[in-house]
C-alpha cells in the first residue's frame, strides 16, 4: 500500500460519467441546446461507460481483481457488474425521466448531471474498498438525489421530500462515517481487504469497538437501501419527488448501497459473519413485515410502491444472510428488481404527468381501457413485484429464499413467503382498479382521465423493461451466471 | 337355434335397447302409433328369443349357461356376464312376456299424448334394463339393472311433469330407491371385500367358504334394505303410492308386474346367502308378513281405483318376501309370475275403466259399470278371483303354497303365518270392495261422463292376461310341481314343502278365510250404494288413519325431511358463510387494521423520523454487542 | 428422442396465445374463431397421445430433459404415464368447448381467449412436469389467467371472488414453495451438494419422520386448497358463481384436479410414511367434504353454487379415494377426476346457457322450463343423472372403484361416504324438479329459445364421453391402472404398509353382526 | 495523569451523541443541519485520536476527505433549506408534514 499504483481504467466509468456531465453542462450554458442534443450526449457517455465497464469486466475475469489507487479502488467483477446494473439503470430512468427533463426546459440539462453524478457516486461506492471512499461515493451520490428530489421547485410535497431527505440522509450518513472511524479505530485500517487481512492475522483487542463500528455502518447504508426501521424516508421522498426521476432514485441506490453492504460485511467482516447474518435478517424480516403491512393501506401508489421497496429490501438482504453464497442472488435480485421499478415508475410517470406530485390510486380507475400499453406493463410489473413464476421477479425471490433457507433461517423463509402472499394484496388491488373496474366518467371530479398516449422514450423503457423481467423469468441462466462470478471475494 | 340363443342371450337384452335407440332419434319421424308398434314388437321379439331360449331348460336337457359379453371394471371383477338358467328363463318370459302385452295396451292408452314417441323410448328403455337386471350374473350388473330401472320408473312417474305431483312422485320413488341402495352398496362393499370379486359364480356358488355368520347376516340385511326399497316394503314403501301419478300402463308394468319384484328375485338369486343366516331370512320373512297386513289394512280405505291396487301390490310383494324369508323360493317366485298376471291384469282394467270413464278415478264415484264394459269387468272378475285367492285361478295356488311352506317352517314362521292368513282374509275383503263399488250397483258417476269400453288394442291384452290369471297357476300344484322341478337347478337350499294331508288342510283354512273376507265385502258394498258412509261412521278414527295410509308421509315429513333441511340450511347459511368464510375475511381484515395501526408512526415529522432512526441504530448496536461483544 | 411431443403440447397453447395476440384489434370477430380453431390443435395432440401411449406400462413414457438452469439443478423434465395422460386430454377437450361456450362475451375478447390459451398451456405444464420447480411456475403460473377470467368478465361481485380465488390458492402454493425448496435442499445435502429439483431424484430421499410430516403438511394444505377440501373450500363457490361460463367450466373442470393430482402424484410418491400417518386426517376432511358439500348444495338458491358445492362433494370421493391406498381406490380416484371434470364441466356449460337466456342463475325464477326447452333439459338430466353416479354413466365408475376401494381400509368412511349417492340424487332432482317441471309459473319463461346447433355439439360431445367411461370405461382404466399400482407398490416397498387383497380377507366386518 | 487517545474518543462519542440529540430535539432545519455537522466533526476528533493512538496517518488523512464532504454537504444543504424558506417563509421543519402515513 506503499505504492500509488494509478490504474485509470479502475476509475474510467466514473471518469467518463462526471466528463459526460460536464460535457453537458458546458453544451448547454454555451449552445443553449435542444433537448434532442443532450440525449445524443447523455447516450454517447452512457455508450462510453458501458464499454469502460467492460474493459473492467474483462480484465477482471481474465487476471482477476486488481487494486489501485493506495489499495482504495479495486477492479473486479463485483464493482464491474455493479456498474452494468448501474449504468442501465441511469440509462433507463433517464429515459424515463425524458419527459420531466423536457418539462424543466432550460434546466433540464441539471437532471442529467444530477443523474450522472448520482450513477457515478454509487458506481465508487461499489468499486472502493476504503470506507473512506465508499463514503464520498455515498455521499456524491447522496447529495445529487438529494437536489433531484426538489429540482422541480414547483410543488411544496416536492420541498418538503428534498429537505427531509437531505436531513435524514445526511444524519445516515453521519452514522456511517462514524461507524468507519470506530472501525478504523479497531483494526487500524480502513480498507477493507487490511480489515479482512487484520481479522485473519491479529488477536482482536477491540472487539465491541469493531462490533458498534459495524454495526454502525451497516446502519448507514441500511438507511440507503430503505430497510425497516431506517425506511421512514422513503414513503416521503419517492411520493414528493418528480414522478419522472423516483424509478431511478430507488433503483440507483438499491444497487450502490447493497454493493457496499456486500463488499464490506462479505469480505471485510467475514469474522463476525455470526453476528452480522443474524442481524441481517432480523433487518429482513422487520422490513418484509413492515412493508407488506403498510404498502396494504396506501391510497397512493407512489408510496405503496415505496413500501413493497422497503419489503423488496427485505427480501434481498435475506439473500445475504446465507453470507458470500448469497451475494449471487442478492446481485440477481437488485438487478431485476431496479429493472422492475423502473418501468413501475415510468408507468406512474405517465399516468400523474413526469413532474407531477401526488399520484392516487384511483387515477388508475379503468386505465386498462385508456391505455392498454401502460396498464398492461404496469400489471406486469405489479405481478412480477409480487413474485409470480415466469417473471424475473419469482427467480429472484426463488433464489433469495433457497439461499436463506440454506443459511438456517427457515423462520425468515417462512415469514417471507407468507409476507409475500400479503404483499399480492396490494399488487393485485392495482390491476382490480386498471382491469376489473370501468372507467371513471369524464365529469367525474379530480378523476384522471382522457387517454395517455406513451410517447416515444416511455414506450421503449416500458417495451425494454418489460422484455428484460419476462425474458430474466423464463431463462435466468445468463444473468444468474454472471452474478455468479461477480462475487470474486 | 335355441343353442344359439342361450350363447347369445344378450340378444333379448339388446332388442328392446335397439327400440329405445330408434325411437329416441327418429321418433319424432316415425311418430305414431308406429312407434309403439315398433317398440312393442322389440320387446315380443326379446320374448321370443327367450322362449326358444328357455325350451332346453324346460326339457332339462341344459345346463345353466354363463355368457361373457365383455370386462367392464376388471378391478373389481366386474364383468358383463349374463346367467340363462332357470330363474332368469323364468324372470326373463314373465317381463317380456307381460311387458310386450303391456306396450300393445299403451298403444292404445297413449293415442293422442303429444309425447306419444317418449312414452315407448322409456317403456323401452325399462324392458332392457330389467332384462339386464334378471339376466345379470354379476352384482355389478345387476346394480346396473338395478339402478336403471329405477331411472326408467323416475322417468315414467314422472311422465306427465307439467303436473307437479307427479314430478314430485318421480323425484321422491328415485331418492327412496336410493337410500334403499345405500344399504345395497354396502352390501356389496362387504362382498366385494370378502370375495374380491363381484361374479355370482363366485360369490353365490359357495359362500360359506369365506363368509362367515355374522358377515352373512350383515350382508344378507343390507341386501334387504336395498330390496324394501326396490320392492315398497316397509319402511321404504311410501315411494309406491305416490307412483300412481305416471301413466297407468307404467302402473301396471313397472309398479306391479316386474320392477317392484326385483326385490324379491334379488333375494331369490341371492338364496345361497341367506340360507347362511337364519336371522336374515328371519327379518326378510317378518318384514313381508307385517307388510303384507299393513298394506292391505290401508287398500281397505282407499277410495282411489288405482291406489287400492297401488297397497294392494304392496301387500302381495309382503306375501313375496315371506315366501322367500320362508326359503321356500320358488313358492316367492312363482306368487311373483302369477301377482305379474292378475296384478297387471287388474291395473290394466283400471286403466280401460279410467280411460272410459275420462279420467275419473274415485270408486265412489263409479259403480254399474258392469254393463257398460262388459269385457273389463268380466277380466276385472277374474282378477278379483284370483288375488282373493280363491281357486282354481292363479293366485290361489301361489300364494297357498307360500303360507303353508311359512307354515311349514314352524317356530316363529307359525305367527308369520297366521298373519299372512288375516291378510289373506283383508285382501279379498278390498279387493271385493274394490270391484263392487267399480262395476256393480247404481251408477254413481258425474253427468256429462260417457263409459264406453276400451278399443281391441287394450281389451285383447286384458283377455290374454285374464287367461293367464286363471290357468296361470296349474303349472305347480302340489299334484304336479312342475314350476318346482324347472327351478330346482336355481336353489340349493328349499325348505320341502309340506305333505299331504296339511296341504290341503291348510288350504281349505285360507280359501275359507278367503270367502268370509268376500262375503263381507259383498254384504257391505252390494246392498247400498251409501254403504261407504255407513260402514265408515261405524269407526271413522280408524278408517281415517287407513284412508291417510296412517300418515306415514307426514311422520317421514317431520322426522326426517325437515330437520334434514334444517341442518343443511344451517351449515350453508350460518357455518359455512359465517364461521369458516367468517375466518378468512377476517384475517384480511386483521391485516389491513395492523397496518392502519402502524401508519400513525409514519407522522410526516422528521425528527421522530430521526428518532426511529436513532433508536434503530441504537438497537442495531445492543444487538450486536449482545450476539457478539461483551 | 424423436418429435418432443410433451413440449409441444406444453407450448402449442403459449403459441397458439401469442398468435391471438397478433391479430389486429380491429378485426374483433376473429379472436375467438381463431382461438377455437387452434385449441383444436393440442386435443388432436394429446388424442393422439392417448392412443399411442403404451398401455400396461407403470412409468413414464414420452420423457424429455433438458437443464433449464444446470447450477440450481432445474430441469425441462416433462413426462406422461397413466394418471396425467388422462389429465392432459381432458384439458385438451375442455378448451375449446368452454371457448366455443363464450360467444356471449361482450368486452375485450381478445384478451379473454389469450388468458384461456395461457391457462390451457399452464394447465398442461402442471400435469406434464417432473420437476418439482417446473411444477411449481406452472401451479403458479395458473393463478394469472383465472384471476383475470374470473376478475374481468365475472358478473357482480367478480373482483370479491377473483381477490379470494388468488389469495387462497397463492398461501397455499406459498407454504409449499418453502417445502420445494426445502426438499431441494434436502437433496443437495444427500447428494454430495448436488442441488436438483427433479421428481425422481426426490423419490431418493431418506428423511426422518417429523421432516416428512412437516413436508407432507406444506404440500398437501397447497393442494387441500385447490381441491378444495372440506375446511378450505369457501372460495370455490364464490368463484363458480361470479366467473363466467368458461372459467366455471375450466376452473371446475381441471384446475381442481390440479389439486388430487398433486396429492396423488406428490404427497403419496414423495411422502410414504407421512401419508400412512396422515390417513385418517385426510379421510376425515374427505368424507366431512362429501357429506358437507352435498347438505350445503341441496339448499342452494342458486343453480351455480349449487353445482360447486357437488364438486366439494364429488372431490371429497376423489381425495378418499386416493387415501384409502388400495388399487380400486386409486384408480377410482383417477378415472373420478375425469368423469368429474366432464359432468361438472357439462353442468356449468348448461348454466352458463340457461344464463346467457334469462340472466340470472337463481333456481326460483325458473319452473317447468322442460316444456319450452325440451332438449336442454334433456341434456341436463342425462349430465344430473351421470353426476349422480347412475350406473352405465361415467360418475357411477369412479364412484363405484373409490367406495369398493376404501371400504377395504376405511370401513366406516366408506359406509358414511356411500350416503352422499343419496344426497347427490336428492340436491340435482329437486333443484331438476323445480327448475324444469310443474307448470311455467314466470312468464318471461314462456319464450325461451331452445338449444341451438352450436350448443347441442358442445354437450353431446361430453354427453358422448360419460357414455363411453360408463360403458367401456377399461379404455381408461387400463391405461390408469399400471401407474396407480406402483404409487401403491411404492408405498409398499418403503414402509411397512400391506394393501389388502379383496377375497383373502376371512371375515372383513370382524365382530359386527355378532357372531 | 496523562490524556490517552481513548479520552479523546469518549469525548467524540459524546459530541456525536449531542449532535444526534440536537437532531431529535431542534426545530429549526439549519440547526438541524448544524447538529449534522456536529457530528461529523465528532468522526474527525475520532479518526485523529484513532490515528494519533495506532501512530497512522492514515486516520488524519480521513479528516480532509470528511472536511471535503462536510463542505459539500453545506453547499446542497444550505440550498435546499433556503429554497423550501422561499417557499414557505418558514424553515421549522415541523411544518413540513403533508407526506405522511
Amino acid at each position: 500500500m506503499s505504492d500509488v499504483n494509478v490504474s485509470y481504467l479502475a476509475i474510467g466509468p466514473e471518469v467518463l460519467l462526471t466528463l459526460g456531465a460536464v460535457v453537458v453542462l458546458m453544451v448547454d450554458v454555451f449552445r443553449k441546446p435542444s433537448p434532442r442534443v443532450h440525449a445524443w450526449l447523455a447516450a454517447l457517455t452512457l455508450v462510453l461507460a458501458g464499454i469502460a465497464v467492460g474493459f473492467q469486466w474483462s480484465a477482471a475475469t481474465t487476471d482477476g481483481p486488481s487494486l489501485s489507487f493506495a489499495g482504495m479502488v479495486t477492479t473486479d467483477t463485483f464493482g464491474a457488474y455493479a456498474g452494468f446494473v448501474l449504468l442501465g439503470v441511469a440509462a433507463l430512468g433517464l429515459a424515463s425521466a425524458w419527459g420531466m427533463i423536457v418539462e424543466l426546459g432550460r434546466r433540464g440539462a441539471e437532471g442529467v448531471v444530477l443523474v450522472f453524478m448520482a450513477a457515478a457516486g454509487f458506481m465508487v461506492m461499489a468499486t472502493a474498498v476504503n470506507l473512506v471512499l465508499i463514503f464520498v461515493g455515498l455521499e456524491i451520490a447522496s447529495m445529487s438525489l438529494y437536489v433531484l428530489a426538489g429540482i422541480t421547485r414547483k410543488t411544496l410535497q416536492a420541498d418538503e421530500a428534498a429537505l427531509k431527505y437531505f436531513l435524514l440522509g445526511s444524519f445516515a450518513s453521519a452514522v456511517f462515517i462514524y461507524g468507519a472511524a470506530l472501525t478504523f479505530a479497531g483494526s487500524g485500517s480502513l480498507s477493507v481487504y487490511d480489515i479482512h487481512q487484520f481479522f485473519a492475522s491479529y488477536v482482536v483487542l477491540k472487539q465491541n469497538v469493531l462490533l458498534v463500528g459495524m454495526a454502525l455502518l451497516v446502519v448507514g447504508v441500511a438507511f440507503k437501501v430503505s430497510a425497516a426501521p431506517f425506511h421512514m424516508w422513503a414513503p416521503d421522498a419517492y411520493q414528493g419527488s418528480p414522478a419522472g426521476i423516483v424509478g431511478f432514485m430507488v433503483a440507483a441506490a438499491k444497487v450502490g448501497a447493497f454493493a457496499a453492504l456486500a463488499r464490506i460485511l462479505v469480505y471485510g467482516f467475514s469474522a463476525f459473519s455470526h453476528e452480522w447474518t443474524t442481524g441481517l435478517s432480523l433487518l429482513s424480516a422487520i422490513s418484509i413485515v413492515v412493508g407488506m403491512l403498510l404498502a396494504v393501506v396506501q391510497t397512493d401508489i407512489r408510496r405503496m410502491l415505496a413500501y413493497s421497496s422497503v419489503a423488496h429490501a427485505g427480501f434481498i438482504l435475506s439473500a445475504l444472510t446465507a453470507g458470500g453464497g448469497g451475494v449471487p442472488a442478492m446481485w440477481f435480485y437488485v438487478a431485476v428488481y431496479a429493472v422492475q421499478v423502473i418501468g413501475a415508475f415510468t408507468v406512474v410517470a405517465a399516468v400523474a404527468g413526469p413532474s407531477g406530485g401526488a399520484s392516487p390510486l384511483s387515477d388508475y380507475t379503468g386505465l386498462a381501457e385508456r391505455s392498454p400499453l401502460l396498464a398492461g406493463s404496469l400489471a406486469f410489473f405489479m405481478i412480477a413485484m409480487s413474485g409470480v413464476p415466469l417473471t424475473s421477479g419469482f427467480i429472484a425471490k426463488f433464489g433469495a429464499f433457497t439461499f436463506a433457507w440454506l443459511a438456517g433461517f427457515q423462520w425468515l423463509v417462512i415469514l417471507a413467503v407468507v409476507a409475500s402472499v400479503a404483499g399480492f394484496f396490494f399488487y393485485l388491488r392495482v390491476i382490480v382498479l386498471m382491469y376489473m373496474h370501468d372507467p371513471v366518467p369524464v365529469e367525474a371530479p379530480g378523476a384522471v382521465t382522457g387517454g395517455f398516449e406513451a410517447v416515444g422514450a416511455v414506450r421503449w423503457v416500458l417495451i425494454i423493461t418489460v422484455a428484460i423481467t419476462l425474458v430474466l423469468g423464463i431463462i435466468p441462466g445468463p444473468l444468474l451466471d454472471v452474478a455468479r462470478q461477480a462475487f470474486p471475494f | 337355434m335355441s343353442e344359439f340363443f342361450i350363447r347369445n342371450i344378450w340378444l333379448v337384452i339388446l332388442l328392446p335397447a335397439i327400440g329405445t335407440v330408434v325411437l329416441h332419434f327418429f321418433g319424432r319421424r316415425i311418430g305414431q302409433p308406429i312407434a309403439g308398434w315398433i317398440a312393442s314388437t322389440m320387446i315380443g321379439l326379446s320374448f321370443f328369443v327367450g322362449l326358444i331360449a328357455a325350451v332346453p331348460l324346460f326339457q332339462g336337457t341344459a345346463e345353466a349357461h354363463v355368457a361373457h359379453v365383455f370386462n367392464w371394471i376388471p378391478a373389481l371383477g366386474a364383468t358383463a356376464e349374463l346367467l340363462w338358467d332357470p330363474l332368469s328363463a323364468l324372470m326373463v318370459l314373465v317381463v317380456a312376456g307381460v311387458g310386450t302385452l303391456i306396450h300393445i295396451y299403451a298403444i292404445g292408452y297413449m293415442h293422442g299424448d303429444e309425447r306419444f314417441t317418449r312414452f315407448f323410448v322409456y317403456m323401452n328403455l325399462f324392458a332392457t334394463s330389467m332384462l339386464t337386471l334378471v339376466l345379470a350374473n354379476n352384482f355389478a350388473v345387476l346394480f346396473v339393472g338395478w339402478e336403471l330401472v329405477g331411472l326408467c320408473s323416475y322417468l315414467l312417474i314422472s311422465f306427465w311433469y307439467v303436473r307437479p305431483s307427479a314430478a314430485a312422485a318421480g323425484k321422491k320413488a328415485f331418492i327412496v330407491n336410493r337410500i334403499g341402495d345405500f344399504g345395497f352398496l354396502i352390501g356389496l362393499m362387504i362382498i366385494f371385500s370378502t370375495f374380491g370379486t363381484l361374479s355370482y359364480t363366485t360369490v353365490l356358488d359357495d359362500p360359506g367358504k369365506l363368509l362367515g355368520a355374522g358377515t352373512a347376516t350383515a350382508v344378507g340385511l343390507l341386501l334387504l334394505v336395498g330390496a324394501t326399497g326396490k320392492s315398497a316394503q316397509l319402511p321404504l314403501y311410501v315411494w309406491l303410492p305416490d307412483a300412481m301419478e305416471g301413466p297407468t300402463p307404467v302402473s301396471a308394468l313397472i309398479h306391479a308386474a316386474t320392477m317392484v319384484t326385483a326385490g324379491v328375485f334379488m333375494i331369490a338369486r341371492t338364496s345361497s346367502i341367506y340360507a347362511l343366516s337364519d336371522t336374515a331370512s328371519i327379518v326378510v320373512a317378518t318384514i313381508g308378513a307385517l307388510t303384507a297386513f299393513y298394506a292391505a289394512t290401508i287398500a281397505m280405505a282407499q277410495t282411489d281405483i288405482k291406489r287400492v291396487l297401488a297397497y294392494s301390490t304392496i301387500s302381495q310383494l309382503g306375501y313375496m318376501f315371506l315366501g322367500v324369508g320362508s326359503a321356500a323360493y320358488v313358492a316367492g317366485v312363482f306368487h311373483l309370475m302369477t301377482h305379474a298376471f292378475f296384478k297387471a291384469l287388474l291395473f290394466l282394467g283400471a286403466g280401460a275403466v279410467i280411460h272410459g270413464m275420462s279420467d275419473e278415478q274415485d270408486i265412489l264415484k263409479m259403480g254399474g259399470l258392469w254393463s257398460k264394459m262388459k269385457t273389463t269387468g268380466v277380466t276385472m272378475a277374474v282378477a278379483t278371483l284370483a288375488i282373493s285367492g280363491i281357486p282354481p285361478f292363479a293366485g290361489f295356488w301361489s300364494k297357498d303354497e307360500i303360507l303353508s311352506s311359512a307354515f311349514a317352517r314352524g317356530g316363529w314362521w307359525v305367527v308369520l303365518w297366521a298373519i299372512g292368513l288375516v291378510t289373506a282374509g283383508l285382501t279379498a275383503f278390498y279387493m271385493t270392495r274394490w270391484f263392487v263399488l267399480t262395476f256393480l250397483g247404481e251408477p254413481r258417476w258425474d253427468d256429462g261422463i260417457h263409459p264406453h269400453e276400451a278399443p281391441k288394442v287394450m281389451t285383447v291384452p286384458l283377455m290374454v292376461l285374464a287367461a293367464l290369471a286363471t290357468v296361470g297357476g296349474l303349472i305347480n300344484t302340489p299334484f304336479k310341481a312342475g314350476l318346482e322341478h324347472f327351478l330346482e337347478p336355481s336353489f340349493k337350499h328349499l325348505t320341502s314343502a309340506p305333505a299331504g294331508a296339511t296341504v290341503w288342510l291348510l288350504a281349505a283354512v285360507s280359501v275359507a278365510v278367503a270367502l268370509v273376507g268376500i262375503g263381507v265385502a259383498w254384504r257391505l258394498y252390494s246392498r247400498t250404494d251409501r254403504a261407504e258412509e255407513t260402514w265408515t261412521w261405524s269407526i271413522p278414527a280408524l278408517w281415517r288413519r287407513m284412508g291417510h295410509a296412517y300418515y306415514m308421509d307426514d311422520v317421514y315429513g317431520t322426522l326426517l325431511v325437515a330437520p334434514g333441511k334444517l341442518v343443511a340450511a344451517w351449515s350453508a347459511f350460518v357455518f359455512d358463510k359465517k364461521v369458516i368464510d367468517g375466518i378468512v375475511n377476517g384475517t384480511g381484515t386483521i391485516v389491513r387494521r395492523i397496518g392502519a395501526a402502524l401508519r400513525p408512526l409514519q407522522s410526516g415529522f422528521v425528527r421522530s423520523y430521526a428518532l426511529t432512526i436513532a433508536a434503530g441504530a441504537v438497537g442495531f448496536v445492543i444487538w450486536f454487542l449482545a450476539t457478539g461483544g461483551l | 428422442m424423436d418429435f418432443p411431443i410433451l413440449t409441444v403440447l406444453i407450448l402449442l397453447p403459449f403459441a397458439a396465445a401469442i398468435i391471438v395476440a397478433l391479430l389486429p384489434s380491429r378485426r374483433k370477430e376473429l379472436f375467438l374463431p381463431v382461438g377455437i380453431a387452434l385449441s383444436f390443435l393440442p386435443v388432436a395432440l394429446a388424442v393422439y397421445l392417448f392412443f399411442v401411449f403404451k398401455t400396461g406400462e407403470a412409468g413414464f413414457q414420452f420423457v424429455e430433459s433438458v437443464p433449464w438452469y444446470a447450477p440450481w439443478g432445474i430441469s425441462w423434465h416433462v413426462g406422461v404415464d397413466g394418471i396425467s395422460l388422462l389429465m392432459i386430454v381432458l384439458t385438451g377437450i375442455l378448451m375449446p368447448i368452454s371457448l366455443a361456450a363464450s360467444t356471449s362475451i361482450s368486452k375485450r375478447m381478445k384478451q379473454f381467449v389469450v388468458f384461456n390459451l395461457i391457462l390451457e398451456g399452464g394447465l398442461m405444464g402442471v400435469f406434464l412436469s417432473l420437476d418439482m420447480f417446473m411444477f411449481f411456475v406452472f401451479f403458479e403460473v395458473i393463478l394469472i389467467p383465472m384471476y383475470f377470467i374470473i376478475g374481468v368478465w365475472g358478473s357482480e361481485r367478480r373482483i370479491y371472488a377473483a381477490v379470494k380465488f388468488f389469495l387462497f390458492t397463492a398461501l397455499g402454493s406459498a407454504l409449499m414453495l418453502a417445502g420445494i425448496i426445502a426438499m431441494a435442499l434436502m437433496y443437495a445435502h444427500q447428494n454430495g451438494g448436488i442441488i436438483s429439483f427433479d421428481y425422481l431424484g426426490w423419490l431418493t430421499l431418506q428423511m426422518p419422520l417429523h421432516t416428512e410430516m412437516w413436508l407432507f403438511a406444506a404440500f398437501a394444505i397447497a393442494f387441500a386448497i385447490k381441491v378444495p377440501m372440506f375446511p378450505f373450500h369457501t372460495w370455490l363457490p364464490d368463484a363458480h358463481v361470479e366467473a363466467p361460463t368458461a372459467g366455471s367450466v375450466m376452473l371446475a373442470g381441471v384446475l381442481l384436479k390440479m389439486g388430487t393430482y398433486g396429492l396423488l402424484r406428490f404427497n403419496l410418491g414423495l411422502f410414504p410414511h407421512a401419508t400412512l400417518k396422515f390417513v385418517p386426517v385426510m379421510a376425515v376432511l374427505a368424507v366431512i367434504g362429501i357429506v358437507y358439500g352435498a347438505a350445503v348444495a341441496i339448499v342452494q338458491p342458486n343453480l351455480k353454487k349449487l353445482v360447486a358445492y357437488s364438486s366439494v362433494s364429488h372431490l371429497g370421493f376423489i381425495v378418499l379415494g386416493i387415501f384409502a391406498l388400495t388399487s380400486q381406490g386409486l384408480e377410482g380416484g383417477v378415472v373420478q377426476m375425469f368423469n368429474h371434470g366432464v359432468t361438472t364441466g357439462a353442468l356449468f356449460l348448461l348454466v352458463g346457457m340457461i344464463y346467457e337466456r334469462r340472466h340470472t342463475k337463481e333456481i326460483s325464477e325458473f319452473g317447468g322450463i322442460q316444456k319450452v326447452m325440451p332438449i336442454f333439459a334433456g341434456f341436463f338430466l342425462f349430465t344430473a343423472f351421470a353426476s349422480i353416479g347412475l350406473p352405465s354413466l361415467s360418475g357411477f365408475v369412479g364412484e363405484f372403484l373409490i367406495l369398493m376401494g376404501s371400504f377395504l381400509t376405511l370401513k366406516w368412511y366408506a359406509i358414511i361416504a356411500a350416503s352422499g349417492v343419496i344426497l347427490a340424487a336428492v340436491y340435482l332432482l329437486w333443484a331438476y324438479e323445480r327448475v324444469f317441471t310443474g307448470p311455467i309459473t314466470k312468464p318471461e319463461n314462456e319464450k325461451l329459445l331452445d338449444l341451438d346447433a352450436r350448443e347441442k355439439t358442445l354437450l353431446v360431445v361430453l354427453a358422448a364421453l360419460m357414455l363411453l367411461i360408463g360403458l367401456y370405461p377399461k379404455i381408461a382404466l387400463d391405461k390408469i391402472g399400471p401407474s396407480t399400482e406402483a404409487v401403491l407398490d411404492r408405498i409398499q416397498a418403503t414402509t411397512t404398509y400391506q394393501p389388502p387383497a379383496p377375497g383373502r380377507l376371512a371375515d372383513v366386518l370382524g365382530g359386527i353382526g355378532g357372531e | 495523569m496523562t490524556v490517552t487517545a481513548g479520552w479523546y474518543m469518549t469525548l467524540a462519542a459524546v459530541l456525536f451523541s449531542i449532535g444526534a440529540l440536537g437532531i431529535l430535539m431542534r426545530r429549526n432545519a439549519v440547526v438541524m443541519f448544524m447538529c449534522i455537522e456536529l457530528m461529523l466533526n465528532a468522526v474527525n476528533l475520532t479518526f485523529i485520536a484513532a490515528g494519533q493512538e495506532l501512530r497512522d496517518l492514515t486516520g488524519q488523512l480521513a479528516v480532509f476527505f470528511v472536511l471535503v464532504v462536510a463542505a459539500a454537504e453545506v453547499v446542497v444543504g444550505l440550498a435546499i433549506i433556503v429554497a423550501v424558506f422561499r417557499n414557505r417563509k418558514t424553515a421549522s421543519v415541523d411544518e413540513f408534514n403533508e407526506l405522511k402515513g
